[in-house]
């Protein structure tokens, strides 16, 4: 096992490894940009080491002074946790060259389900079922409006680089296809320096379903069962659940073993998710592979009882997996919010000192934090200051558990998403399991009405 | 930082690295605790109020994380100038954290900050002279010192022709982004 | 309090008990915050007093977490030095709590409070007079009103001689431990 | 359902019943003392009524201000948390005498298990495995020789009325036996005004083990696994744990059907706990029924899902247990702490203002309190300020979260034992679950030296 990791990352997700590595006995380094010099994850680590200003370009995306620290500070390994530098083939490259142990996927893994189109055209020619879209890359506005044709209206036009809602684009009718092919393309080149965009059909308001896979270092993987993220607002998860409403035993199966074969297909290692869009109809198609650990991974975690990241650390570390599928038990339900310091009416973030931070406590109720009471909100980094996580026997007892600790939970000094997650868990279609991507926008358009 | 060059040897194999332990000393133990007036907060007190004599102010405000400073020059007949800065967020600068020396002796002075992570070295080899000593006249260009970080050695080089008052940091330890390095007094030495 | 006894007849029946919808208001949430001084407090405000003395300073403000710091020189000579102290708010007892009298009016008056919990009424039976009304004249051990709890009717009497200068409960309505029922100026009237 | 109830308590045990309430959907009414007016229980609840004064036989144990408040509120059942008037028979007669539900067993259930001499002949005689002891209280001297020196020494002397270490003498030869059955006798009779006193076999160094029963209004009865609450500090439990090193899944089914017997025996309603003994030869021996709802009961909830305070308000609503003996599974393991406002060292009571409290968070972590920066702990009750509970998927995984947790657990202000905590977790024998009744002396001892 590793003596001493550095964990390339900051708020609750590095306090997550962090905690992780210490119930392991591994010694942690801590990186930190200037203006986090105070922040939980930097005096909850054994050591710490500031490698750049503000920007995380220069810092906690900054490759060389990443490096530099795991080399001065002796670590083995690097948990990258998930946004700046997971998904980043180069770096888990240059990891892997200079000997010290990337903990996620291979560079190769990051980089074959990175180009969506190409993940696709690979694990269709499986039998793996994709949404029907463009075979890949879509070179020309001919080849788009055949792609199209071929496919049925509405389709969804999005970039092979793109992610997280990004490069996306909706087209309800032929007429429009060319405009809208020609924008997306202009847009993915700005946005992402790589103009390929490729085709999808477009379902109205299905669900998201992911899939939570480990795969060790000798190719064994295990499904952990699904995770319902359809609260979502501009492909922004707010809420996610599981198991899904929509998804029953048999269901559960078919979708898990595709789950497992989309990971032996491209030869994955380590934690990984797999994606799906459901439709009304129960037909499930593949999205594509988050190769990293998500934020919405503690639901998962509460029902297997399997703590994720130190599974992640003993895969990387050589060990293979500890059980088989047919050990995976899930029980009960279990649902995260993230809590964001945000305006909850217009999701302007809002960062700030939080004068009082009191976590709700008691049984069901666990909360992924960085934050304490006279905590600073930087306005440089990501909105997510809490996750608020809960498991019951039952959906209606986890639900009701929700309720009780975002009640509870105090968080004073700046805004966040809390009131919107009171509204929602108070949403009688939600509570009857009946969500899919467009929930939010319409609960949130009854505001404007 | 001047341009990064190729080392000339090795300075340590990785087997080394393992085993140093705890680079950096822990800063943030002192502060962990927020509550009370500290004695660091009886003291910063004393030298306030210390400046506010010496530099005839009316009145000085002063904040920490945000860092907010607020002076007001002394009512006299004739005068009124008040200055107010106010630097936004922003917490203690590593900089200022790590220098060990008093306020008096920064005062006018500049600091070298490593402007990466890596390992300090006065000298180009280990039975070479160090770069500077302290007391040395520097140009502004003037290499300092290299820092080393993945096998590539940086030169740091002097931003003002002065004088080398403190060297800050121990040679072949490790340096973090910011950590102070030297102190140079820019004043033109006869 | 005196004796209890068997209530002459039922006031209310079992089934009426589950429909009384919040018989208190809700008192707490003012007073969510118990930042109380402490014994360190008090220390930390006198040396804080000895520093703006021993310094000639007019003013001086000194907050505790983000460590805020305000200082203010003595404008002139002659002038006495302003010192704000500010005392956080502590412990509300619940008699002090429920009074809707203003802090004057209660100065050398006595409050009777409920020594239980229960049902407060102004008179032996609804068709009856109230035991006393404001501006009554009332004798020490004078009956004031009845508490029933339990079924019981507890009489409370007047600790003191003097006149009724408040009733602070509504007759049928529930008062907990402690809560004012009766102001009584001692004061002997004429 | 109940539509609301009255929280007969303070502390975590308010606020854990108020919490259970919450998520039930049930209207809650807080009792407070008025040093109490500004507790957490006090704000947590819908409505609040004031008792009386600090000293708890005029506020908490005031049964007629109790009832006048359940009255006054309209409050259709009360809990009673544990202590003050958890085990109170005639509180609960006068409960059930005018009509308001005490969530618990009957007043006859606490008569029966309370007396504890009877209880025990009671099951002797049904082929429940007593302690070897003397068949009832004793009334002589000769009596009290004739019962030693046919259980043979060393034996304990146990006031009938007794509980909680109080008014125990061991005896080790027989030439100390008169005098300290004098001596106990006398003891008794001015700590609980009754002078009755038994006789057993006293063990060195066992288990304290305890099984954790739920019994319905119709008479159903499941176990629910066992407790191991070896270490304790003059019979004050400290740390506890599920399930107990000590006991194999074979002695899990035997302890639990004579646990299920035991409270079908004497017609137990609602949520108990059997108490045994067990020695190093893995005989185990009934010690007593604890007519409660008890502290150490979040173990239990963490490996079986079950919400044991909910429970036990269902239980008492006359809703059958929805569950049956083969539906419980116990999952993975946990620990609980106490959190004491006591100096570590001599375990002398230190309340005070807590100047900052941080829970730990994360994984497998659960705290129950009623506590946050700035609250004061009053030196009028117990002096528990937070229970540190943690779950793993084995004991080393409950172990090392436990160790972590503690690392996190910031209280400021007041001494606590949380470095007593630190000791016993890092404790090589503790480790490896080699614990009786005896360790926290032994480890204490080492202090001395």
């Amino acid at each position: 096992m590793f003596k001493k990791i550095l964990i390339a990352n900051r708020g609750e997700i590095a306090l997550r490894v962090i905690r992780a590595c210490k119930e392991l006995g591994i010694r942690t380094v801590a990186i930190h940009s200037d203006v986090d010099t105070n922040a939980m994850h930097v005096r909850a680590a054994d050591e710490h080491v500031c490698i750049g200003p503000a920007e995380d370009v220069l810092s906690y995306r900054n490759i060389p002074n990443v490096l530099s620290a795991a080399e001065v500070t002796g670590a083995e390994a690097i948990h990258p946790g998930y946004g700046f530098l997971a998904e980043n083939a180069h770096f888990a490259e240059v990891c892997e060259s200079i000997g010290i142990k990337f903990i996620g996927p291979t560079s190769e893994n990051i980089a074959v389900v990175g180009d969506k189109a190409k993940a696709r055209e690979i694990l269709g020619g499986r039998g793996i079922p994709v949404l029907p879209g463009s075979p890949g890359e879509l070179r020309s506005e001919s080849e788009a409006l055949e792609a199209a044709r071929k496919i049925g209206f509405p389709v969804i036009i999005k970039a092979s680089a793109g992610g997280g809602g990004r490069g996306m684009r909706v087209v309800n009718k032929e007429e429009e296809l060319v405009r809208a092919f020609q924008a997306a393309q202009a847009e993915a080149k700005t946005t992402f320096g790589n103009e390929g965009v490729y085709l999808e059909r477009y379902f109205l308001e299905p669900r998201h379903i992911e899939v939570q896979v480990l795969a060790d270092e000798r190719g064994r993987v295990v499904s952990l069962g699904e995770r319902d993220c359809s609260i979502q607002r501009r492909y922004q998860k707010l809420v996610e659940e599981t198991p899904s409403p929509a998804v029953d035993d048999r269901l559960r199966r078919e979708i898990g073993r595709v789950a497992t074969e989309v990971v032996k297909a491209v030869h994955y290692r380590n934690a990984g998710t797999v994606e799906f869009l459901l439709d009304k109809d129960q037909n499930f198609y593949f999205m594509e592979v988050n190769a990293r650990i998500q934020v919405e991974h503690p639901v998962t975690e509460m029902v297997t009882g399997i703590d994720l990241i130190k599974e992640q650390i003993r895969i990387a570390a050589g060990f293979p997996l500890a059980f088989r599928q047919q050990d995976v038990r899930l029980t009960g339900h279990s649902f995260e919010c993230r809590i964001n310091a945000e305006c909850p009416e217009k999701f302007t973030p809002c960062p700030g000192l939080v004068t009082r931070f009191r976590p709700p406590g008691g049984f069901g109720v666990r909360v992924d934090s960085a934050m304490e009471s006279q905590s600073t909100v930087v306005p440089y980094y990501d909105s997510l200051i809490a996750k608020l996580i809960t498991h019951g026997q039952t959906r209606e007892e986890a639900m009701a558990r929700m309720r009780r600790a975002l009640d509870e939970f105090v968080i004073d000094g700046i805004k966040t998403t809390i009131p919107l997650h009171v509204r929602i868990f108070n949403d009688a279609e939600f509570q009857k399991g009946r969500i899919s991507t467009g929930f939010l926008d319409r609960l949130l358009a009854h505001d404007s009405v | 930082m001047s341009k990064a060059r190729v080392p000339p040897r090795p300075r340590k194999d990785p087997g080394q690295l393992a085993a140093v332990p705890n680079p950096f000393p822990d800063l943030s133990s002192s502060s962990q605790e927020l509550t009370g007036m500290s004695v660091d907060q009886h003291r910063e007190i004393q030298e306030l109020i210390e400046l506010l004599k010496r530099n005839n102010l009316a009145e000085l405000e002063f904040e920490r994380d945000g860092f907010r400073i607020y002076l007001k020059r002394e009512a006299g007949p004739g005068q009124a100038a008040a200055a107010r800065e106010s630097v936004p967020a922003g917490l203690e600068r590593p900089a200022e954290r790590l220098a060990d020396s008093g306020p008096g002796e920064t005062i006018g002075k500049v600091t070298i900050t490593s402007p990466i992570v890596g390992t300090f070295y006065r000298s180009p080899s280990p039975d070479a002279d160090p770069y500077v000593e302290e007391g040395d006249i520097v140009k502004k260009g003037q290499v300092l010192c290299v820092v080393e970080a993945m096998k590539l050695m940086n030169e740091i080089e002097s931003e003002v022709d002065g004088r080398v008052v403190k060297i800050l940091a121990e040679s072949t330890k490790p340096v973090e982004f910011g950590q102070p390095l030297f102190l140079i007094d820019p004043a033109p030495t006869p």
